[in-house]
């Protein structure tokens, strides 16, 4: 497929400098050109909140640093892990003092990179915790080997919401662990997405094949599968979720339509539909929605369902008031 | 018994970063049939911004500078799980001589035994993980049991040997890095950290040959 | 392109009818399927805002839907202009004695249906006026004949911050006037949509060719062109557009970058960093940047530029608080 | 002179759906090249709705209704420049004849006329704008002039000239509708709905034939 770009070398410092750019009232860069922070910092002093990955997933993670939400994101090469430098001078950019969270999806790359800019940090007295999020169901049996997707945003809105009252460090961890915990998520992609550097897929897929299982990166899914009907393709991916949640009639939930990138807001909304028409059937009690590009992977076509279990607190958290650029309520 | 100086090592350097360039989609496309398709891409992030740095290279770097030089640039601009992997085996190789200007080949061996070292320490995986390790351990092995008296020979068995290594990891299922969730569907493919890793080396002996 | 959809022939009706179960704290269908309203109306009588249009450009226009924001949207088929019994059902569905103001891009079909939806809705002796949008510099010489693309959600925001204020129909619609009048886009496309009925695209076009002048229905641009940097498309863009407005060094402007749908964000932020350079460099400010899917073509690759030549009170409307699931700020 | 009764215009809409549904990517292709890619889809979208009403058509229905109910189903459903045109172009036709049960030639000639009467007040078009157009208005004219005594022979030439004045959109540059701003670039395609709309008129015909 095709992309609007200059030379592909330069499309994350080109990013990075428009979005800067573009919302300079709210964001800017810090001292590291891959560090994305808030132009103040919250007058009263809480937990900073990092988030971070590669690029090519927008408006992850860039897109929710703001008032309320979180105060930095790290930003890698496409698809890419950040650099333990950039990591660790996230920070120092937003440390006031009460420690700081790393908020990024499971991925090796990741944690040998934060892993390294948390052991910086620790060299400076700096406490960071780190909590890696394990939503992705279909990519592992055991959650804490499962990768992050879409509920990257699930649990930053819960931590940032514990972060925003002036919780410690602890307090703000089991917050994102509580929510990692509860989230449940599983995509399909119809395309790959198309490189900045090369112009090409990274995969090819027949015109009438679907990845089930794929993730955020263009990681082949686990399965490849005939295209079904919409329906057709919720059904098979709510009849894997639920199961691994154990949802029974009377919880309620967050749901969360995931669009991947390529995929028509059209096409998301039909997904809802069948989503919510069968939980509800089931007697499942949807307190939350949202639909939309929460997490990419540029021009992929394809999209993700993840499912929030709520109780009163979590529930409360994901309702917070936030103000980044791509997340805003209350 | 040669020694290998500072001129030596910035040669080969440049000959790694030519060689990320012009394997640069090889390798993206390994890591797309197993992985997220971006090795080639960041090496060669990587190495683009190393041979900038040789281009500026102060005079007064010495080897183990120079090392610590090339791994903190790889370090700083390759990320993922490749950036560290290969920043910590050049710095901690760099760290085996610090305050030589020249090395011996029994330096080099040494160098390349902690930067693999460093490799393992950091990633944790284990012969046999589908990893650059399927290339490098078995080749080092060969290497420290070589001829010091002919480095050339020692080198190409050292090669040679990685590259069957990352042959060898054709067959295997990934247990380690992204591959790892696929299970059985990495078999039959390449891991591209083992391909590079044999061909970044390859350029050492390369070097030599002139 | 593939889409993940059902039955074709139903996708606007699933689109709905998940929409309005994902935002049912703020909207509602009205009796007429094809009509999204809030689901309180403001409490404070004001003149109601109608926007509407053919469906496939989604957020564009139910995502705006909202307070403060519009109070309904009729939607027609894909690319098609909403019926004119629907275009009534809005009318009565709104108003609140202060009559209506409908805001659509121009169209001859459009032109046609709101027309006699308001002619029927006079024949109850309501009032509605009507504003056509028509931001499209490169669709036409004259104004007047230009069609709407972007610029739609520009002149909604200027209309409705004065309709929130409880002003009278005649003020309301000079404001949109105004916005219009003040309005410029232009944008590229390098591919077509995919429509759901036929699962195909509208029209072919070459792996290195983008149509330029592209309006958001498929419908073709005024010229093809190979694919240049987008930096060089930029340029392009900014060519024909700061002319046409006759921008000067001095003047203010908001900025706003379109995706039609398959671009992604990345590839738009750097597209609005050339816009920001070029206009900083001309001496031109920027007061307001948007960057996003605000109107789009379903998966169309491509993208528009709007300017919006401010004055304290424009920019003061652009800037006003609206909360509508695909508006909110303030 | 015939008599044309509720059932053969039942039959006549009928196969108009089929028509519609058969032409639809015809259709759907000559407006992609001009306009926005949605006149085929449109209609088979509103005739599938009519062939609903016809299914389920109250025994009391005159022709005047018949035409009132397809003439707002199609309003209703199509949308677009068409919906309205074709909308009025059904209602008024059935407006001509309220209260009748069977109409004569000489009626079903007033009541198309009244139809096209209501395309050009609704949408302002002249001939040679490249609309509709372009085919009803001198399709009519040969309709109007023809012998009354043998309307298969009238509408057989009231069609072949509409396909004609469709045929002679072709080199036309649009004044009107959507692909009135491609200016020149319009010029070497047919007009979508001139080529609908005879169509649709065979249906006439055909139904005639039986
Ligand atoms: N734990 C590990 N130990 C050693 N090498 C590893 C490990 N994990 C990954 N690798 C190597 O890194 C390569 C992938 O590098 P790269 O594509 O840059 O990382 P990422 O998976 O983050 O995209 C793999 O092919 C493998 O050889
Ligand atoms: N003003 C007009 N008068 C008569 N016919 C028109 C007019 N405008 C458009 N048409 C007809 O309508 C057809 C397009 O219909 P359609 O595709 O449904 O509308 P839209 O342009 O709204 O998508 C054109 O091919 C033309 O024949
Ligand atoms: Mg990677
Ligand atoms: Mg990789
Ligand atoms: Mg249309
Ligand atoms: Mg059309």
């Amino acid at each position: 497929m095709k992309r609007l770009l200059n030379d592909g070398y330069d499309a994350v410092e080109e990013l990075l400098d428009g979005y800067v750019k573009a919302h300079g009232d709210v964001v800017k860069l810090a001292d590291n050109e891959r560090v994305v922070v808030r132009t103040t910092l919250s007058p009263q002093p809480k937990v900073g909140i990092i988030f971070g990955g590669g690029s090519g997933h927008e408006p992850l993670f860039l897109g929710y640093v703001g008032e309320g939400v979180a105060d930095a994101a790290v930003i890698g090469n496409v698809n890419t892990s950040p650099d333990p430098i950039a990591c660790y001078d996230a920070v120092t950019a937003v440390d006031q003092g009460k420690g700081c969270l790393y908020l990024y999806g499971n991925y090796q790359g990741d944690v040998l990179n934060f892993d390294m800019g948390a052991e910086m940090a620790a060299d400076d007295g700096i406490t960071v915790e780190t909590v890696l999020i394990t939503d992705d169901v279909y990519s592992a049996k055991d959650r804490a080997d499962r990768r992050g997707v879409a509920g990257d945003v699930i649990v930053l809105m819960a931590a940032c919401a514990v972060a925003n009252t002036g919780a410690d460090l602890a307090t703000v961890k089991a917050a994102a662990e509580k929510a990692n915990d509860n989230t449940y998520s599983m995509g399909v992609a119809l395309s790959s997405s198309t490189l900045p550097v090369t112009g090409k897929p990274i995969f090819d897929i027949g015109p009438d094949d679907m990845e089930v299982g794929m993730g955020i990166h263009g990681e082949p899914g686990i399965e490849r599968k005939k295209l079904e009907p919409a329906d057709a393709v919720m059904d098979e991916i709510l009849g894997i979720v639920l199961p691994d949640m154990n949802l029974q009639s009377g919880e309620r939930v967050a749901v969360m339509i995931n669009g991947l990138g390529g995929l028509p807001l059209m096409d998301q909304y039909i997904c809802y539909r069948r989503v919510h028409d069968v939980l509800t059937e089931k007697g499942v009690t949807i307190a939350k929605s949202m639909v939309g590009n929460y997490a990419t992977s540029m021009d992929m076509i394809g999209m993700g369902v993840t499912l929030v279990r709520l109780d009163d607190e979590l529930e409360a958290w994901l309702n917070a008031p936030f103000d980044a650029p791509y997340l805003k309520q209350g | 018994m040669a020694d290998f100086d500072r001129g030596y090592f910035v040669g080969a350097f440049r000959r790694m970063a030519a060689t990320a360039e012009e394997h640069r989609d090889e390798w993206t496309k390994l890591d797309g049939d197993i992985g997220d398709g971006d090795h080639g891409i960041n090496m060669s992030i990587g190495f683009r911004e190393v041979v900038k740095q040789l281009d500026a290279l102060p005079d007064d770097t010495d080897v183990a500078g120079l090392f610590k030089l090339v791994g903190m640039t790889l370090l700083r601009k390759v990320g993922g799980a490749s950036g560290p992997l290969y920043g910590s085996f050049f710095m901690k190789a760099g760290a085996e001589v610090a305050g030589q200007s020249e090395v011996s080949f029994d330096d080099l061996r040494r160098m390349l035994r902690a930067g693999v070292d460093s490799i393992q320490q950091r990633g944790k995986a284990e012969l046999g993980d589908k990893t650059m390790l399927d290339s490098y351990l078995p080749g080092l092995d060969v290497l420290e049991a070589a001829d010091a008296a002919d480095p050339q020979a020692a080198l190409t068995a050292f090669v040679d040997r990685m590259r069957q290594g990352s042959d060898d990891t054709i067959p295997l299922v990934a247990k380690k890095g992204r591959a790892m969730r696929l299970g059985e569907r990495s078999v039959g493919h390449r891991d591209p950290g083992s391909q590079s890793s044999w061909m970044l080396m390859n350029c050492l002996l390369d070097e030599l040959k002139g």
